[in-house]
């Protein structure tokens, strides 16, 4: 099951009120989650995506941890976690 | 489970359309789908006679292809599940038909034939022989048993069954509208009774055990990103077709020992041209029979012997050469002068041939 | 090429030919006969004239449709014209004597034509109901292709829960079929 | 230590990055129902049929037994195997053209039948996986490959109303319901909804999902969202049509 | 003086009397239909289209040009003729297996197309043709050639309610009714109002006719009528459904 | 009606199916109804971006079968109508082309051939020759052109409009993924300029004056009430087929005197089987080619004698053996060695041809 | 025209409120306008119909000349006409 | 048979082979030579490998694809994968130099090798947006398909009305052009 995590090559920010995982080896740079951030705390990323794209990275000062952006990412491409 | 619909042997007298449901009944076959369509309807309607008791079960569908592709379902559900149709109904069956060829999944097709194309009569042809054997967007890699007399459907109904869960081709018996429609006398048994095992079942999908976990999920595709994947598939089923036809061919000969005419016919045809043939035999001529009882595969080999040692053969079908390109594609490289008898979408009687043949031979002299 | 007889009854759907049929190869079939029966069948329901193409002999029976029938019958005007193509010179063609305007229609070359009373002694002698059964026993003394005796029995079988509750019935299918069966063998035809 | 990304256990992982375009809706609807199997524990008992269409690229997404079928043709497949096999829990995935046009008799008469199955449609307004042609639910106005003036609903015709249809033919029994990637709560609520009434045999379920295409749509994340919960959501009003009595809407 | 029977100009005299049994309800419907063609003077440009189910019968009924076309398929045959000419006034005809089974995929999409033709269906609770097998309308309990214990709905499924789902689906130009031949006159008068519709070009319309058959009900004429204004007539309501804006109901 | 599409003749580069399209338009077709599938789609895209500037029509029907239909309402109505598909599509369009050929409506039908069978894959095969063929529950009364370029694709579809309208069959133009997808270049041109006159249409229904007053109505029908009537509908279709096959069949052929092998291929294949056959017809050895290019009818007579003066010949295909059928059928009595070189659902290039052919001929020595 | 009439065999009943015509050329003897006649009208006659079944006959004393058998009938064989 | 040029191209979606594809058959069409293109295309509308099959030549050309390309290009790691199976002894194989990851799938066979920093000269001396231009520039470096001439006439006819509001933008694609037809040529690919 690690092999999963490295398959999906996690990234992490790790401030602020969640923690914001990424993982570039699902996501296909969509932009879904940026438009939905409340508090438009993405950002897109100096990270690859699966398709060469842009992945996105949370600014952990506005971050809010609502999880918005983890339930629409078609692509389970990131998870949250509250701190 | 009820009991045994059949005990040992029983002399009846039915149409042939009772004789499948009876012989489905007999093989435990669990689920028909089926579309109300002359003259295939009776199996359905014996069938949903017959099936309560034994707990069998039957749907209704909305049209043929639901049926075709219910059927594929009941298949992947693990049970053993036919349908029945006929002319347009057989049309649109290739559709969930050339579904079940490429993912080999073992499905039972009764077809009654009916005059043609489209529409045109509700009667009789054998002109579903092409239709049947090749139809739909592949190779034709299915098996085709053209039946003749109502012992046959009910022999070979059974059998469908195991040739369809043996070697995974969707399999279909072929008959006709007067076969379906007529009645005459057979002996209905059940298999087991006879030393005829059924093949078992297996489900495709909803095995035991999570997938994933307890065992790798089934992932059944009929769609490809590349050719070449695709090539590849192709040529596994058509290899194991080919190299399991030589065991499913079935046909039936007489009198082919030097004969100045060969007549060649399949399905009730076959029975008048057996007649024409024993007949005029009876009459000291040389006049043999050939008749193809899988016209998919074909029993090739077996023809070109018997040809080999015809002056001349006669093909005779209710159909305007479906049988004819059959024999002329088996037959090639040899020059034995083919004859034809060929009434597309009509009967033909043993005068008929006869008639025919006294013609022709006549002429050779 | 067998032995086996042939005959083409025909009638309008309400005649009862493929009772006739039903019955007489129901017999045949307790004699241990060879049979093929077939209805004509079409798209209309109703409407078209109703034939049933009876064989019956020793050996399995080849075709399930003929050319030409050895008894071909015809209850109706449309039966008789539409039967016409069924007879040839070894045919014996039968039809109902009260079946009007079709002089034309009979088949010239028959081997042998008869006119029979069928209808009228039905209506009149017995009941309309039983006309077919007539015909069966006029079929049956044309051809003698099952026993008179072994013809009662398959009525019997057939419509037995029947004569249970109304014994007369049965009276009456016998006698019609005895009727019919004296109609063509007196007049000479066997 | 290495963290999991938050995935459905009944998601097959190999399988994983989908084969869906980047933004396209028919992940979500899939997070969605593979959360709903595992929340109803029913990963071994679920047969998955997907349609041809977008859906098809589903045919190895899960780790429940899947098949792919033909075009328009996954209703009846499913519905073989639940009247072959009661047990199991199927569910019938397919785009708007698969479940409107070329198999919409199936649909209906399933509807009509109330077989216990549930249907799972993706409505993006247009036939996807064939580069965009009209669908019975593209918009009026919408351009598309066949209507590249835009859909004249004089001509080419209306948005069909699958919920509405389906609400008007089925049973008392059957769930019908409308939902949205844009609110994937609902959404999720109704798929659970839909599988639960299946489970409770009770009658046919269906849920209509309106969905993304960006492919096909030519929009970025920002005009994606807006046309979806917009226009589309203007003209397909989501919400529960049809809930089985005795059971709260 | 030789008198003419009541017949309708646009009737062809040389198929009469027609192919249908004895008390079938087709010859009324289709004397409605005549009727409403001479009172409407479009003889010279409704083309007549019959399905194969009974309706087949139909197809040297009229003086009127006429296509017998394929199990289910009139009304693409009809949409087609329409779509390439127009003028014409086209009549899709057709039964209940061939308009709610086979053919439901064309109803509903016709019918969500607005496509401006008439479909004219006989509900006759069977498939009669073949003899008698259950059709979409079959009542619960009936007995038929497939259904010899009476359809059991919670195995063979619930009667189709055809013009509740045909109003689900259409427009408001759209004119739906489902008529009776028990009622004659509010028949004809909805087949009217149905050509009417499609002369105004106002979308498409849809009339069902609850009709008999005798021959496959196996009822006498007693029978035949109760069956048809008892238990037919409480299971689907007559009535119009839909009627185009500014045009009275 | 707008101004002529084409005026006199335009040198274009583009794919397959931006050529169908232009050569409906061309070809004053009135009216396209279609399903989308790959890869056949772009002749819809092409088609409803230039109908309205020129008062075309066009319908996106709910599936096949409407497709079918809906083109033989449009033809009924008396317009050059028609449709186009692939795959399991042209799997569907056999109902309604089975009633084409029934009632003998002149359809024309575009079918870009995929793998098959099944959805397989949505890129190229020639396995629906059969299906194109002989498909539906009839004798295969249609025509059938099978292209290989750019060129033909618009040249056969202008003249398939008049085979159809001339002889009415229902009338094929076989092409396949990468004829439809592929760009090169071709000429197109105003068949008037080119002294092509299309053959008028006319109204089967809807006709002026009132039926059954001013001119008898028309009472169209598929169906038929007995076996003789069927026979003698058919007999006269057959017939009118086969005494039309001689002027309807074309072929094409190079190097057939004496060749030690004969190359035989269709559409697309054909092209590579060319090349092949001119290269080593360039290096010397005795390679020819025939080429059937209506593969229904087929050029019987011109194969025989093509074959009958070869030592051996080679039926190259992207499918198991459906041209090779044909081939069978069609050269039966001849003794001449059938080669295969089937490659089902895969392209087939001139190398691998010549290297295969290299064998056979290194063989022979 | 007058040959429709002589093939359809018109019969009539010239008496009491209507002229009560049966073509039994056309009247295939279903029964379904003596079910309907609201004033009992019809009984079943001598003359047989085309499928050789009896046809009907109007009692002109009954008869009201309502012309609902007229309506009823599915094959036109009956025409009223009030006197 | 043919001396015509058999060219694959392959890369991401987004990379634009397929408009490269086109300009450079648009520009081989100018010039009056025979040309046949054709993208690859599967059931995924993105996601799958972007390949073009470019063959261009005097005389027509016979089948759409080919099992072994002259110049064959890969702009991204899955496209070294995947169109490994179109090399052969006679291929010239140009890949992007910045490509991770594959050194064990490069092909061993090839004529030639060569990796190109198209995607780094694109990005730092140009612009992202005319990476493709570039690898165009690169194609007919290695092959001399067509004039570089013409391939700017034809980037003209394609991209003319961005050129007008832009001029700048047409400076940056010539010049792309013309670093790629060097990268090629000046490592003495001809
Ligand atoms: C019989 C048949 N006709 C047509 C097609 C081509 N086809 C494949 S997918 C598709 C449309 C898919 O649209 P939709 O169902 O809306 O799914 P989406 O791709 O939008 O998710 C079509 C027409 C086919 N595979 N089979
Ligand atoms: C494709 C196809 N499937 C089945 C049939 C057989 N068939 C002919 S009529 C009919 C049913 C007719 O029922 P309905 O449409 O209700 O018309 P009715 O006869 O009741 O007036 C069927 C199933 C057919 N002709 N074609
Ligand atoms: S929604 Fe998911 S796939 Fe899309 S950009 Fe955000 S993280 Fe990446
Ligand atoms: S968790 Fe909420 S606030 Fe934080 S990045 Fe995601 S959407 Fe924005
Ligand atoms: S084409 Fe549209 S529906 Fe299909 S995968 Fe891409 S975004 Fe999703
Ligand atoms: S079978 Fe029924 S529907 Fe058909 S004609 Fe007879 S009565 Fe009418
Ligand atoms: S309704 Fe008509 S056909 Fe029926 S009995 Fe009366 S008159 Fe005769
Ligand atoms: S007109 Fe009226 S009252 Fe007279 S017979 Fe007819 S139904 Fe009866
Ligand atoms: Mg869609
Ligand atoms: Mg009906």
């Amino acid at each position: 099951m690690a092999r999963t995590a490295v398959k999906f090559n996690e990234k992490k920010v790790h401030k602020g009120k969640a923690i914001f995982r990424i993982f570039p080896g699902l996501c296909k740079g969509c932009g879904l989650c940026r438009e939905k951030c409340p508090e438009d705390a993405l950002s897109w990323s100096e990270d690859l995506g699966v398709y060469g794209t842009p992945t996105v990275v949370a600014d952990p000062e506005k971050c809010k941890a609502c999880r918005i952006c983890e339930q629409v990412c078609p692509d389970c491409a990131i998870a949250i976690e509250k701190r | 489970m009820g009991e045994k619909p059949i005990k040992g042997e029983q002399k009846a007298f039915m149409t042939g359309n009772e004789a499948v449901a009876w012989a489905a009944l007999a093989a435990d076959a669990e689920i028909m789908y089926g579309y109300p369509i002359t003259p295939q309807n009776e199996v359905m309607q014996y069938w949903t006679r017959l099936a309560p008791k034994y707990d069998k079960r039957f749907l209704q569908t909305e049209d043929e292809l639901s049926a075709g592709f219910t059927t594929v379902g009941g298949v992947l559900a693990g049970r053993r599940a036919f349908t029945a149709t006929a002319g347009p109904g057989n049309v649109l069956m290739q559709e969930p038909m050339s579904m079940a060829e490429a993912m080999r999944i073992p499905t039972v097709v009764v077809i009654q034939q009916r005059g043609g194309p489209s529409t045109a009569t509700v009667i009789y042809s054998q002109q579903e022989v092409t239709l049947t054997c090749f139809g739909g967007n592949g190779e034709g890699l299915r098996i085709v048993y053209s039946t003749s007399s109502h012992q046959e459907l009910f022999d070979y109904t059974i059998k469908a069954f195991n040739t369809a869960w043996k070697y995974r081709f969707p399999t279909f018996v072929l008959a006709d509208g007067y076969q379906a429609k007529m009645r005459e006398s057979l002996v209905l048994y059940d298999p087991q009774a006879k030393g005829i095992e059924m093949v078992p079942t297996e489900s495709f999908v909803g095995k035991p055990g999570t997938p994933g976990e307890d065992r790798p999920p089934a992932h059944l595709r009929n769609t490809y990103n590349t050719e070449e994947e695709l090539f590849d598939v192709l040529s596994k089923n058509i290899r194991e077709f080919e190299e399991n036809a030589p065991e499913i061919t079935e046909y039936e000969e007489f009198n082919t020992d030097d004969a100045d005419l060969l007549l060649i016919a399949h399905g009730i045809v076959f029975r008048s041209a057996a007649m024409a043939a024993r007949e005029l035999a009876g009459e000291g001529q040389k006049v043999g029979y050939f008749r193809p009882i899988t016209l998919r595969p074909f029993p090739q080999e077996e023809l070109r012997q018997a040809a080999a040692k015809a002056k001349q053969v006669m093909v005779v079908e209710s159909a305007y050469g479906q049988l004819l390109k059959l024999v002329k594609e088996n037959l090639y490289g040899m020059e034995v002068p083919i004859k034809t008898h060929l009434r597309p979408g009509v009967g033909i009687t043993p005068e008929e041939i006869v008639a025919d043949t006294k013609k022709i031979l006549g002429e050779g002299e | 090429m067998g032995k086996a007889v042939k005959i083409a009854l025909a009638g309008e759907g309400g005649q009862g030919v493929q009772s006739v049929a039903m019955i007489l190869t129901d017999a045949a079939a307790m004699e241990g006969k060879e049979i093929l029966y077939i209805p004509n069948f079409g798209v209309e329901q109703r409407g078209g004239v109703s034939i049933a193409f009876v064989q019956i002999g020793d050996e399995k029976i080849g075709a399930p449709k003929f050319k030409t029938g050895d008894i071909v019958v015809a209850l109706s005007d449309r039966a008789v014209r539409r039967v016409g193509m069924y007879v040839g010179p070894e045919t014996v063609f039968i039809y109902d004597a009260g079946i009007k305007g079709v002089e034309d229609d009979i088949p010239q070359d028959a081997q042998r034509i008869l006119a029979i009373p069928a209808l009228e002694t039905a209506n009149q002698e017995l009941h309309p109901r039983v006309f077919n059964v007539l015909i069966m026993g006029a079929v049956i003394g044309a051809t003698h292709v099952v026993a008179l005796e072994k013809a009662k029995e398959a009525i019997e079988k057939k419509l037995g829960y029947k004569f249970e509750q109304n014994p007369e019935l049965r009276e009456m299918n016998f006698k019609a079929l005895e009727r019919g069966y004296e109609m063509v063998t007196g007049t000479g035809v066997a | 230590m290495e963290v999991l990304p938050k995935i459905p256990k009944s998601w097959n992982l190999e399988s994983k990055p989908h084969k869906f375009c980047p933004g396209c809706g028919h992940g979500l609807v899939l997070k969605a129902l593979g959360q709903v199997i595992d929340e109803l524990g029913i990963q071994d008992r679920v047969v998955f049929g997907c349609d041809i269409g977008c859906s098809l690229l589903a045919w190895d997404f899960f780790n429940v037994d899947s098949v792919q079928t033909h075009h328009g043709r996954t209703t009846p497949v499913m519905v073989g195997i639940k009247r072959a096999n009661p047990e199991l829990i199927v569910v019938a995935y397919m785009g708007d053209g698969g479940g409107y046009a070329i198999g919409s008799q199936h649909l209906v008469n399933a509807a009509t039948r109330d077989d216990k199955i549930t249907v799972l449609l993706v409505n993006n307004t247009i036939y996807a996986m064939t580069g965009g042609q009209m669908a019975p639910t593209t918009m009026p106005g919408q351009k598309t490959e066949t209507t590249p003036y835009g859909r004249d609903v004089g001509v080419a015709g209306y948005p069909m109303m699958g919920p509405e249809m389906v609400s008007a033919i089925t049973q008392e029994g059957a769930y019908v319901a409308r939902g949205s990637v844009a609110r994937f709560r609902k959404l999720k609520q109704y798929i659970k909804n839909a599988l639960q009434n299946q489970m409770d045999e009770r009658g046919f379920s269906f849920v209509e999902a309106l969905s993304t295409c960006p492919t096909n749509w030519r929009t970025n994340a920002e005009k994606t969202w807006a046309f979806l919960e917009e226009q589309m959501t203007d003209q397909y009003p989501p919400g529960e049509f049809k809930t089985p009595q005795g059971k709260e809407g």
